[in-house]
Formats: structure tokens, C-alpha cells, sequence
């Protein structure tokens, strides 16, 4: 297995309890209740039919997969001993085999048939949102109780780089109780046993005493998550102590929460990466011109709406974020050079400038990300690429890019991709880097047409093995950042939780985001 | 006497100056008596009724001359409380002009005859609800005990006055103020009111003052009335007297405006001209402005002159 | 009064008809809720697919028809983001959004009345005074910043009050004051104006003549007449708590019906928008059918009038 | 003894603190860029966060601070203005005639005309209107006409009840009956007789509409679905500025006071207009 860099900016995280031995061994059981606060609420608790991200917030706590990502960004096998990929006649074939004595909370021992029953439901499109990331495959195949195989029909890069991309799903129990049931009361192998959820309140998990991994595992008995949206209202609860944990302690907040006594704090980078798309397919775009497209890489600086703007809360990332699959260290970006913008515009033909239309999204899914939107336009129109700025609330700008919607946006327009921890970016590049083509679910909000790019993206989808990828990962990123191609990439935003210290707590990735609850406990 | 006012004067202090509403009213109501207070619509009987009860317009009404006895006793300087707990009520009555109104709505006839009976202690519990179903029989509202719980709305105009005049005598007081206690009833109602308030007066021997603008009802109930205009009083006398030889101009006009046969609700409107404003009135005779007989004396204020037994008038034609 | 009511009820079904007309095209306007649903790389097919079982490949009329008929059922179809009956997913939370709104009209009410009937009786006095620019104030500041200002003081400064969550008396406090301030100033205005009304009129003059301490007068013999003015308006109030509650869950993290609409809305959900809007207007009527019902208590006239 | 003694007859007793203020919100609405100290869009990342001059590290350019990303808040406020002054305008222009014209027409008609019209209003009402506005902003895209016509969506129903109310009281008098029987054309009726005299409500009902529309506009930006940028709000900045509360209290606060003097002067002086003009009108 491929090691990580890990290099989080974050010294706290140096700070943390990682090494620390498990707190609670079996023969204890973990007793008492910590109530932490959320400030977003997943939707669908069955994870073949979850359709957000954020979902994971709660069925990541209870359900769980083959590989994970542990504090470090390591991916580690987790659900799964080991796992190979060879080759069978030219066609990839991934072989997994099974932990033994995994049990889930029903009691039910976990075996390779649990597996399979995932994989069917993952690829039947009445019931999974994702069945095109099983596309490439050609069968599934239960070796014996703990070994399956399985069968690609093509190479499929999103499989390896998306922890295998199954659930451990209770075949006997969800066939028993039925999708909705098992909606409402999710079951898995995880260290958190479903207890009751009331939607828009709160969710109320318990420790699942006969979980496999002894080390690390919940030092609490109950876990109530209580879901607060609004900034303010959420810091008021935990600084009332309503609440021992908080999840995203708002920017402008995070240093006064450094400072606060008694209160510990991580900051971490979102799997969420921001950055401006410009149309460069229509050929009467100023976009077209690679020298406008770098002019903007100029203008803008970064650096000064991550400090004054995100509170520090952000980091800059080149194309691949650090920590992610083949993140290059070597790359820099565009510096912030308002005369040399100028002066590539003139090259251009637009000594004067002009005027485009610019799309923000106002409805924040980040935090400060229309007043970043705001920061962007200005510093583009300081050197004459004059915006017209219009706000989207998030309804229409989560459809506005789409390619099979519109023909293609004009102008500029504040967007972002995620991907899950520490990441992988092929998947989002062959969504808005690679040009749209209908109907095969390339490009959909691409607004770009690089034929050499288009190539290599599809190279990097077919390409199974880690370390190839990471190469293939580097060659299309400095290529794209010479182009400046599918949008300029700007910064991931740091996400900063914070709780007492009475509260034992080591952030594990869950897997997309930094609201694992695998280590957490209160101290005795 | 029941009643001694000597020399009232109440003003309403208000925003354009001071108004003198009453000024310098005098009179005496015996046992048994009742006294008509005639006059105009806003020639100050009501805020008189009014000020005997010591119920002012709220921040202006102030009483600032005079006294008011009530069986000897100084009403002018007892306090507010007392007022409320021993006289209001309790020992002198009112009936208002419109038994629409008089009624509150929302409560049942019940509630509000038993009201000033128990906010006085005249009785409590089984006693108090016969003392209301008997003062409620005296007033003859048919089957009265059935009807305690209904509404003001669920009887007739006559009744509701009827209603009213047993809120009045439920204390059984010294006094009873009934103002224009007929006007806003029929013909035939305004005949069985009359006599229920004969009967009263026989009941308790209270003394009444009656105030209406109507001549012909204060000729039906009193034997003396006094007539008032601006603010004062201009004649006082026994009724058969005065109907017979009006001696005040005014009075004199107020009998020749009712038609002698036919509708006696027509009101006093033969007179010409206006009543003077009781801010800054003219200093002598009030009624000088519309007075046929006005002479140069009238410029000063008339002194009331006795013409016969019990039977005065403020004029210089008489003096 | 039982005809009066039962013509009330039609008229409050047609409303309730119309109203469902009116929130179903309108939503329907705004926007695919599939492309939301669906992860951006979702293919042509699955999304042609999801279209068809939710039924957004009909006419629109037809699916008004449909969803009608369905609803009468008490089937408002399944919310497309939780995956669930929209109804239940409404119903489940219309609790919350009643005790909210409920909390929110006493607290207008437990201010406005006492207020408004004593400034009626001092006028020009200083409760007249500090309770008129209390009043003004709750109209004049956005309810959202009420409720920031009130979690900033009471919850983060003071630690008196709770500033989320619901259950105990404590925790209803701050939303209902967010909720209830801005109405105060209407409903001081009514009380007040019908006060002194009643205060002038014939029936208070002869309860005073009669000698009934004043005490009584203002507090039990006039307040009663003066509410019935205050009460007709209270379901027009009621409606009005419940928009504000689209607020003010948001804020206090209240898991009420306003905030799911709300996010519903962002999501073009439409079962939910449908299901939670619809409700509220039913809730509406029903609450005007309650305060006609209620007058009709207060008021004798009425009860028998109508 | 009056403080006003020295004004001429006519102006005394007028709420001189509220026009002033109302006046003022008027003057920054048309003189706009003319008199702004800023470009209130211009961001200056240098001068994020500036605090108001009299307290420490503030300076005198900007008079009430700057926000998050070094805009003028006082040039702001004073954009901010003319969004309320257009949004209110318009808003109350639409939704007072065209709620004035259906309440005339069905206090005036009666019958069945009424009856439709009434049951319109009550649908109307029985929709919670920021659900209504909801629902509407999200299906226009949101932005400053969506905002007007929300409103006017939302309140024609206000003014239709009033209206219709006053209208069936007015139809009772003689003059209307005689003018009828004299065969006076109907929109001569509405014109000449009705109008005037639902003219003095009308002009309460819309001062009392300013502070509404203000608070409503703040609502809905508040939900992400009011007014959009570039344009300025006074209910988008204070939307905007609660993300840093705690950190710079002048970015939420003068907005909102800016708010609050604006509806606290249109509510005093709107009611100040009722006692006058229509005492009536004493249950809004």
C-alpha cells in the first residue's frame, strides 16, 4: 500500500492524542453520555442510497468499509485484511480478504456474502444514487465466507482511490427489515450502534460493545449528536455547555476558541476544493486565449482573501491539494502579479479590458464563500476584467454549471469539487476538466475542451494501480496549470472543531470529513 | 334633605381653556322627592349628575367650589375611596339615558345586578343571588330567576332600562340619579318606566333627580324642577307653577317649542341662535345673546329673584 | 352559530384548496429537484429514469391531479432528498412548530395586553410610554437579528437561557421572544384603542356611578369587551407566527416545520414544500375556526347573532 | 410654552424626528454615489475589520467601520438605502393599487364578485407569505424584482380587506346611491367618489408598509433568498455580517440601527398619519 504524505499544516494536530494506547479497554464498558453539536444534518442513513456527502456524518458513524483513512490521512485496510489487484487476461481483478470475527450490531458475523449483497443493491439504479461507479465492473465474485473477487470489465481508478467503494451492509438483517427500515435505522459493523434520531433535533448512538477493533473504538457509552445550522447559536451551545464538541467553529471565531481555556482545538483541511470556472469552450469567449486565462491566475491573490477574508481558514492548494493522490510539492502557483495580468491582457488584445459577467453563489456551503466570490471579482476587475457580479442562492447555482442543463455558462463563476479524504481528483477532473461529451457523463460542468487533457483524464479513469495514478495525476496537473485549464484552483477550506477538555477525542476522517467519532470518550 | 347643593361649580380643564361646565348650582332634594333637571343637550344637567357622584372626566373634570351634602354629609371632600365604597351606589344611584349601552355585553344580567350588591356587601352567597332575583322582581322582569344567566342583548330596550334600574336600587340609596332615563325608548315603554320609578320612589322613599331635556316627562314625575342653561340654573320652581307662568325668557321658550298635542320627543330646537361657550362665558346674563326681551342691564350677571313660594328665576325683566 | 361556523369551515376548505393550487404550481416553477437529487455524474438515463418515478415527465395539471387526489389520501408522495413520506417527514415536526408559534402569540399577548390596557388607563404615563417604544421596537428590528442579539446576550453573556433545543419551559424562552416581539406593538394598539373605547362607554360609566372599585372595572368588566377585538385579530396573528417561524427555527435550531420547508425549498423538494406549506395553512384555518369558535365564547352577541 | 412655538402653524406637532429621518434614508436613495464617502462595493483587504474612529484602531474615513473585506459601512448603508427606498416603492405602489382596486371592486359590487374576491384574499392569507415568498423567490431567482414581487404577492391581500371594508361603509351614503341612480358611470364612481375617499387610508396603510417591506426584505435575504449582489441591502449586510458577530459588532449593528431608525420613523409617523387622517384604522 501507497503511504501518504501527511502533511497537515496543523500543529494541534501534532498535539493530539493519536499515539496514545486505547483509553478503555473491552473488559470496561464505557459508560456515561457527551452531547456534540453538528452544524450540518445528514439526510439518508443507507449509504447505496445516500446521494450527499454529508450523509456520511451519520452513517459513517455506524457502517463501514474496506479501507479507511486514519488520523494521519494513511489509508489503512480496515473492514478488509488485505486486498490485491492482478491483472486476469489483460482485465483488472481486485481479491479482498475479509477480517475475521467482524460481527455487526445485530450480531450477525460479517462475510464476503454481506459484500455482495452491497454490490448488487450499489448497482441497481431504483435503489442506489451511484451505480455508475460499479460500471467498469463485470461480476462480483464470493471466493469463500471472508475472500471475494472483484471482476472489471475495464480499469477503474475510482475503485482503488475510493476505498473500494463498498459498505458493509447486514445482508440477512436489511433483506429482513426492508430498505426503509433500514433507512431510519441504520445497522453496520461500526464502533456507533444506532439508538433514535429525530430529524432536524438530534441523533442518539451508543456504543457497540462487541466492536472488532479493541484500540480504537468510543470510550463513551452514549453519543448524542445534536444538529445546530446557525453559527452563532452553535457556539452558544457549546460555550453554555450544551454541548462538549463542536463542529465547525465559524472562522472568524477560531482564534477566540484557541485561547478559551479548558478547550482544545484541530483545524483541518475540508476535502472540498475551491476555484474559479471560465468558459474556454466557446470560441468567441476572452477565455479561449490561454493569456487571459493566466492573466486572471495573476490578479487575483489568494494568499490575502485566505488571511483577511477566511480568517486564516483556508489553505492555497496548486491543482492537487497536499495529502491528496499525487499531490506534487514542485508546483507552484500563478504568483499574485497585478502588472503582469495587465500586460498579458494587452498581449491578448484587450489593452483596455472588458467586461464579463461573474456568478457567485451566495447561499455559503463554505464558510465566507460569497465574500470570497466578492473578493475574486474585485481583484479580477482591478486589472480589467471588469465583473458583473450576480448572486445564485444555492438552488440555482448547484444546477447553473450543468452542461446537459445549459449550453455552457459565460463569464466566470465561483465553484468548487470535493472528493474524499485525503482524495483522489480524477473522478472531479472528469467532471469539469475533461469536455463535456452527453450522455457518457464526461464534462458535465465542463466548460473547457482540451484534447491532450481529455486523453490523459481518461487514462488516469482506466488506471487502477495507486502509484501510476499518482504519476498520471502529476503530469495532467502541470499541464492543466500551464493552461490554466478547467478553472483556477484557489484554496480548501480548514475546518476547526474544538471541545473540552474533559472530552478525549481524535479526529479520524469519516471517511469525507473530519467528523469521525471513532476515538471519543470523556474522561474518567 | 336628602340632598343640599350649594353653589357647585365643576370645570373641565381643557386643552383650549377652562370650560365651566357647572357654575354655581344650588339645589335640595327631600325624602321622597323627586327633581326635575331640565334643560338643553349640553347645558351641564348630566356633568351636574354627574359631579354629585363625584365622576369627573378623567384629568380635566375638577370640582372647584360649592358643596355637596348628602343627608348632611360633605361629599366635596371625602376621598376617592370612600366615594366608591360608601356613596356611589351604595347610598346615590344612577340610571343612564341609553339602556342599549348601559349594559355591558359580555356579561350576564346575573352578574351585573349582583355586582354592586356584593361590591357594597349588602349580601353574600344564597342570600345574595334571592336579594338579586327580588330586587330583579321589583323591576318586573318576568321569571327573573330563569334569566340570570342570560345577556343584555337577549332583552328587550324597556327591560334593559328595567335591568338598569335594578342595578340602581339594588342598595337601596338615599338618591337616585336618572338621566334622561325615557329618551331612547318607545311611547308605551317610556309610560311603564315612569311608573316603575314611582314606584321606587314609594318603595324606598328615595329621593330622585331627573334630568331630561323633556318637559312633558318631568311634568309626568316631579313636583319641582329646576331649569338649567349654560352651565346655571335660571329658574327653579314647582312644576305646575312654572307650566303655568313661565317667568325666565328661556323657560318661556323651551314650553312654547313643545308641541301642545302630538310627539312630545321632538326636541327643544325653536330657539334661535347658539348657547354661549362656557370657556370665557359672557360675564353677564348667558342667555342675553338669544333673548327676545334682552335689555342693557343684561350685560351683568341677573341676581335670582323669588317670585312666590318655592318658585325663583334669574332674570332684570323680574328684578 | 353552528351555521356560522360550518360556512366558516367551507370557506376554510376552499382556502385550503386554493392554497394547495397555488403552493403546488408555484413550486413546480422553481426548478428540476432531480438534478439536485442526483450526483453531478449521474447519467442521462438515471436521471430520465428518476424523472419518470417521481412523475415530473407529466403535464402539469395532471400532476396537480394526481398529487390532489393523493393528498386527500393523506399521501403527499415521498420527500425526494430524505427518501420518506413527506407527511410523515411534516406531521412529525408540525408539534414543535405549534409550541413555537403558540409560545410566540403568549408572549405578544402576555405583553400587549397588560400594556395596552394600561396605557389605555394612564394614558400619557410612563408604562404608556416605555411600553409603546417597547412595542415599536419588536416592529421595527428583523427577527433574525432579535434572535442573534437574545443568544448573544442571554445565552453567551449571561448563560441564562438556553439558546437551542427544546423540551424544557427554559428552552422555549428566547424563540418565542424573537418570535413574539414584533406583533406586540399591533395588538397593543388594539387593546389599547378598545380599552379606552370601553373605558368611555355607557355600561363602564354606570359600573363607576354604581361604585364598582376601578380596580374591577379595567381588569375584569372592560378587558373583557376590549378582547374581542384583540381575539378576532389572533389568527391572523397565529399565521403570522408561524412565518416567523420560518425564521426563527433556522436560528434556534428549533426542529419545527419552517426550517425543513425552508430547506426543502433549497433542495426543491417538492413533496415537503408541499406537504409542510399546506399544513401551515391548514393550521392557519383551523386556528381561525378556533378564535371564531372562541368569541363566540367571549362575546354573547355573537354566539347567538350568527 | 411649546418647543415647536417658533415653526409656522401648519408644522407644529408634525413627528419632525422621524421625517428627518425618513427624509435623510430619501436623500441617500437619490443622491447616492454623489455623496458616498466609498464605492461601496470597493473591497480593500487592507482595511477589513477597520473599527468606527472612537474606538481604538479606528479611523476617521470610515465613520461607522468597515466590514470583512474593507468596504465602507456608511457607504454601504447609504447604497443599502436606495434598495430600500426601490424595493419599498414599487412593492407598496403595486400592492396598494392593486389590492386598492380589488377591495374597491368587491366592497363596491358585492354578491358573488365579493365572494370571489374574498375567498382570493383568504387563500391568500391562509399561505404563510414568506412560505409564499419562499417558494416564489426560489422559482424567479431571487434578486431585488423578485423581492418586489413577492411582496406585492404577499400584501395586495392586506389592502384589498381594508379597502373592501372602507368601501362597503362609503357605498351606504346617499351621495354614492344618488350618483348611482343618476346614472354616473361606474369607473366615474370609482374615480370621483371612491377614490378621494379611500385616499387618506390608502396613504396610511402604505406609511405603515415601509417598515414591513424593510423587515420582510431583511427575512428573506436572511434565507439566502432576498436581494443579491451587487446590489446592497441593509438585511443582506446584517445577513452577511452575523458570519463575525463576535469579532467586529459595528458590521451587524449599524445596519441594523440603520433599519430599525427607518422602521421605528415610518411606524411613528404612519401612525401618527392614522390619528389624523383616519383614526379608524386603529386595529393594523
Amino acid at each position: 500500500m501507497k503511504t501518504w504524505i501527511t502533511a497537515l499544516t496543523l500543529a494541534s494536530l501534532a498535539a493530539l492524542p493519536t499515539a496514545a494506547p486505547a483509553q478503555a479497554p473491552a473488559q470496561t464498558p464505557a459508560t456515561g453520555t457527551l452531547s456534540i453539536g453538528f452544524g450540518a444534518e445528514a439526510v439518508m442513513m443507507d449509504p447505496s442510497r445516500s446521494a450527499a456527502g454529508v450523509d456520511q456524518y451519520f452513517f459513517g458513524q455506524m457502517i463501514e468499509q474496506l479501507t479507511r483513512t486514519d488520523p494521519k490521512l494513511e489509508t489503512i485496510n480496515w473492514l478488509a485484511e488485505s486486498w490485491t489487484l492482478t491483472q486476469d487476461g489483460g482485465k483488472p481483478v481486485i481479491t479482498v480478504k475479509l477480517r475475521p470475527g467482524v460481527k455487526f450490531h445485530t450480531g450477525d458475523p460479517m462475510t464476503a456474502e454481506d459484500f455482495e449483497f452491497a454490490y448488487e443493491r450499489q448497482r441497481d439504479p431504483k435503489i442506489s444514487k451511484w451505480p455508475h461507479l460499479l460500471a467498469a465492473v463485470e461480476k462480483f465474485e464470493v471466493v469463500d465466507s471472508l475472500t471475494f473477487r472483484v471482476h472489471f470489465k475495464e480499469g477503474d481508478g475510482s475503485f482503488t482511490s475510493g476505498n473500494l467503494i463498498l459498505w458493509a451492509l447486514p445482508k440477512r438483517h436489511l433483506q429482513k427489515v426492508g430498505d426503509e427500515e433500514f433507512a431510519r435505522a441504520p445497522v453496520g459493523t461500526g464502533p456507533w450502534k444506532f439508538v433514535s434520531r429525530t430529524i432536524k433535533d438530534e441523533l442518539r448512538l451508543t456504543a457497540f460493545d462487541d466492536y472488532w477493533n479493541k484500540e480504537h473504538r468510543p470510550t463513551v457509552k452514549n453519543l448524542v449528536v445534536k444538529i445546530i445550522p446557525e453559527d452563532l447559536t452553535r457556539v452558544a451551545a457549546f460555550k453554555t455547555g450544551a454541548i462538549d464538541w463542536i463542529d465547525a467553529v465559524p472562522p472568524a471565531m477560531v482564534e477566540e476558541f484557541r485561547k478559551m481555556p479548558g478547550v482544545k482545538t484541530g483545524s483541518f483541511v475540508a476535502p472540498n476544493n475551491m476555484y474559479i470556472a471560465m468558459d474556454a469552450v466557446d470560441k468567441t469567449s476572452k477565455f479561449h486565449d490561454v493569456r487571459v486565462r493566466q492573466a486572471l491566475a495573476h490578479a487575483i491573490d489568494v494568499d490575502a482573501i485566505i488571511s483577511k477574508v477566511l480568517f486564516g481558514q483556508g489553505e492555497r492548494y496548486v491543482q492537487v491539494g497536499r495529502g491528496s493522490l499525487g499531490f506534487d510539492a514542485d508546483l507552484k502557483p500563478y504568483p499574485y502579479d497585478p502588472r503582469k495580468a495587465r500586460d498579458l491582457l494587452r498581449q491578448a488584445g484587450y489593452p483596455n479590458g472588458f467586461e464579463v459577467p461573474c456568478y457567485n453563489l451566495t447561499t455559503p456551503r463554505e464558510p465566507y464563500q460569497k465574500e470570497v466570490g466578492e473578493a475574486y471579482f474585485a481583484y479580477a476587475t482591478a486589472v480589467g476584467i471588469r465583473c458583473r457580479v450576480q448572486g445564485q442562492e444555492y438552488g440555482t447555482w448547484i444546477t447553473f454549471g450543468r452542461r446537459d442543463r445549459q449550453g455552457h455558462i459565460d463569464g466566470l463563476y465561483s465553484n468548487m469539487w470535493g472528493h474524499g479524504l485525503p482524495g483522489d481528483p480524477g473522478t472531479p477532473w472528469a467532471g469539469h476538466v475533461h469536455s463535456y461529451v452527453r450522455g457518457e457523463g464526461w464534462g458535465i460542468t465542463s466548460v473547457h475542451d482540451d484534447p491532450e487533457l481529455n486523453a490523459m483524464i481518461r487514462e488516469l479513469k482506466r488506471t487502477m494501480d495507486l502509484d501510476q495514478r499518482a504519476d498520471l495525476i502529476k503530469k495532467i496537473a502541470r499541464l492543466k496549470q500551464e493552461r490554466v485549464a478547467g478553472g483556477l484552483p484557489t484554496y480548501r477550506p480548514v475546518v476547526t472543531l474544538a471541545w473540552r477538555d474533559k472530552v478525549t477525542f481524535t479526529p479520524w476522517p469519516s471517511p469525507g470529513f473530519w467528523r469521525g467519532m471513532q476515538e471519543i470518550g470523556l474522561k474518567q | 334633605m336628602v340632598l343640599a347643593v350649594e353653589n357647585l361649580q365643576m370645570h373641565l380643564h381643557l386643552k383650549r381653556g377652562v370650560l365651566r361646565a357647572v357654575d354655581g348650582i344650588s339645589l335640595a332634594v327631600g325624602e321622597g322627592e323627586t327633581l326635575g333637571l331640565v334643560g338643553e343637550s349640553g347645558s351641564g344637567k348630566t356633568l351636574t349628575g354627574l359631579s354629585l357622584l363625584r365622576l369627573l372626566p378623567k384629568g380635566s373634570g375638577r370640582i372647584v367650589a360649592g358643596s355637596i351634602k348628602l343627608d348632611g354629609q360633605e361629599l366635596t371632600t371625602m376621598s376617592e375611596s370612600a366615594m366608591a365604597r360608601d356613596i356611589r351606589g351604595r347610598r346615590i344611584a344612577m340610571i343612564m339615558q341609553d339602556p342599549m349601552t348601559s349594559l355591558n355585553p359580555v356579561f350576564s344580567i346575573g352578574d351585573q345586578v349582583r355586582n354592586p350588591l356584593r361590591n357594597h356587601d349588602i349580601a353574600r352567597g344564597a342570600a345574595l343571588r334571592s336579594a338579586v332575583v327580588d330586587v330583579l322582581t321589583r323591576v318586573r322582569i318576568p321569571s327573573p330567576s330563569q334569566r340570570l344567566g342570560d345577556y343584555p342583548h337577549q332583552f328587550s330596550g324597556g327591560q334593559r332600562q328595567r335591568i338598569v334600574a335594578a342595578m340602581a336600587i339594588g342598595c337601596t340609596p338615599r338618591l337616585l340619579v336618572a338621566d334622561e332615563p325615557t329618551t331612547a325608548l318607545d311611547v308605551t315603554i317610556q309610560v311603564q318606566i315612569i311608573s316603575l320609578l314611582r314606584q321606587i320612589q314609594s318603595d324606598t322613599g328615595a329621593g330622585i333627580i331627573l334630568i331630561t331635556h323633556d318637559l312633558g316627562v318631568a311634568a309626568s314625575l316631579c313636583r319641582r324642577i329646576a331649569v338649567m342653561y349654560a352651565g346655571q340654573i335660571i329658574e327653579t320652581g314647582p312644576v305646575r307653577r312654572i307650566y303655568r307662568m313661565p317667568s325666565h325668557p328661556y323657560t318661556q321658550a323651551l314650553l312654547a317649542a313643545i308641541p301642545r298635542l302630538g310627539d312630545k320627543r321632538t326636541r327643544l330646537q325653536a330657539i334661535a341662535g347658539q348657547p354661549p361657550s362656557l370657556i370665557d362665558p359672557p360675564s353677564g346674563c348667558r342667555f342675553a345673546a338669544r333673548c327676545p326681551a334682552r335689555m342693557d342691564k343684561c350685560a351683568e350677571a341677573p341676581p335670582m329673584v323669588t317670585l312666590a313660594d318655592g318658585h325663583s328665576a334669574a332674570c332684570w325683566k323680574l328684578a | 352559530m353552528w351555521r356560522f361556523l360550518t360556512r366558516r369551515a367551507w370557506q376554510g376548505a376552499i382556502s385550503i384548496l386554493g392554497a394547495s393550487i397555488i403552493i403546488f404550481l408555484i413550486s413546480r416553477l422553481s426548478g428540476d429537484p432531480i438534478l439536485i437529487l442526483l450526483p453531478n455524474d449521474a447519467s442521462q438515463s438515471l436521471i430520465e429514469e428518476t424523472r419518470r418515478t417521481y412523475g415530473l415527465d407529466r403535464p402539469l395539471w395532471v400532476q396537480y391531479g394526481i398529487w390532489a387526489q393523493k393528498a386527500l389520501a393523506g399521501d403527499f408522495g415521498r420527500s425526494y432528498r430524505w427518501e420518506m413520506p413527506a407527511l410523515r417527514l411534516i406531521l412529525e415536526r408540525l408539534p414543535a412548530t405549534i409550541e413555537l408559534a403558540v409560545f410566540g402569540l403568549l408572549f405578544s399577548v402576555a405583553i400587549a395586553v397588560p400594556v395596552g390596557v394600561l396605557s389605555a388607563v394612564h394614558r400619557g404615563g410612563w408604562i404608556d410610554r416605555v411600553g409603546r417604544v417597547f412595542a415599536m421596537l419588536g416592529q421595527a428590528m428583523p427577527t433574525f437579528w432579535v434572535g442573534l442579539l437574545l443568544i448573544l446576550v442571554f445565552a453567551i453573556h449571561l448563560n441564562w437561557l438556553p439558546a437551542f433545543g427544546h423540551g424544557t419551559p427554559a428552552h422555549v424562552v428566547l424563540p418565542a421572544i424573537a418570535l413574539g416581539w414584533y406583533p406586540v406593538a399591533a395588538q397593543t394598539r388594539i387593546v389599547r384603542s378598545a380599552m379606552l373605547d370601553v373605558l368611555d362607554s355607557d355600561h363602564v360609566r354606570l359600573s363607576r356611578a354604581l361604585g364598582t372599585p376601578e380596580r374591577l372595572i379595567v381588569w375584569k368588566y372592560a378587558l373583557r369587551n376590549a378582547a374581542v377585538p384583540l381575539l378576532t385579530m389572533l389568527g391572523v396573528y397565529f399565521a403570522a407566527m408561524l412565518g416567523g417561524a420560518f425564521v426563527v427555527e433556522t436560528i434556534f435550531a428549533w426542529p419545527g416545520v419552517g426550517r425543513t420547508v425552508v430547506e426543502a425549498v433549497f433542495s426543491r423538494d417538492f413533496p415537503v414544500v408541499q406537504a409542510g406549506v399546506l399544513f401551515t395553512s391548514i393550521l392557519f384555518v383551523l386556528s381561525n375556526l378556533l378564535v371564531d369558535l372562541s368569541y363566540g365564547l367571549v362575546d354573547p352577541r355573537i354566539r347567538d347573532a350568527r | 410654552m411649546r418647543a415647536d412655538g417658533w415653526l409656522p402653524e401648519w408644522a407644529r406637532g408634525l413627528p419632525w424626528l422621524p421625517i428627518l429621518v425618513l427624509l435623510a434614508v430619501g436623500v441617500c436613495a437619490l443622491a447616492g454615489e454623489t455623496i458616498m464617502p466609498f464605492d461601496p462595493n470597493e473591497l480593500d483587504l487592507g482595511a477589513a475589520f477597520v473599527p468606527p474612529p472612537w474606538q481604538e484602531g479606528g479611523k476617521t474615513a470610515y465613520l461607522l467601520g468597515a466590514d470583512n473585506l474593507g468596504r465602507d459601512i456608511l457607504s454601504r448603508i447609504m447604497a443599502g438605502s436606495r434598495v430600500s427606498v426601490i424595493v419599498a416603492f414599487y412593492a407598496i405602489l403595486f400592492s396598494g393599487s392593486i389590492g386598492a382596486l380589488i377591495g374597491m371592486v368587491a366592497g363596491y359590487f358585492g354578491g358573488p364578485v365579493d365572494a370571489v374576491l374574498m375567498r382570493l384574499i383568504e387563500i391568500q392569507q391562509s399561505v404563510p407569505s414568506i412560505a409564499l415568498a419562499l417558494i416564489l423567490a426560489a422559482a424567479l431567482e431571487p434578486g431585488l424584482w423578485t423581492v418586489v414581487v413577492v411582496i406585492v404577492l404577499t400584501y395586495w391581500a392586506w389592502y384589498a380587506r381594508i379597502i373592501r371594508g372602507e368601501i362597503m361603509a362609503l357605498k351606504g351614503r346617499d351621495y354614492i346611491a344618488f350618483a348611482r341612480v343618476a346614472g354616473v358611470s361606474t369607473p366615474v364612481i370609482f374615480l370621483r367618489h371612491l377614490l378621494p375617499n379611500i385616499f387618506n387610508t390608502l396613504v396610511v396603510l402604505a406609511t405603515l408598509q415601509v417598515g414591513q417591506v424593510i423587515l420582510f426584505e431583511a427575512s428573506l435575504s436572511f434565507l439566502g433568498l432576498g436581494i443579491q449582489q451587487p446590489d446592497i441591502s441593509w438585511g443582506l449586510m446584517l445577513s452577511d455580517a452575523r458570519q463575525y458577530i463576535t469579532n467586529a459588532w459595528w458590521a451587524i449593528t449599524m445596519p441594523g440601527l440603520a433599519i430599525m431608525l427607518t422602521c421605528l420613523s415610518a411606524n411613528v409617523f404612519g401612525d401618527w398619519l392614522r390619528d389624523r387622517l383616519d383614526p379608524q384604522l386603529r386595529q393594523l
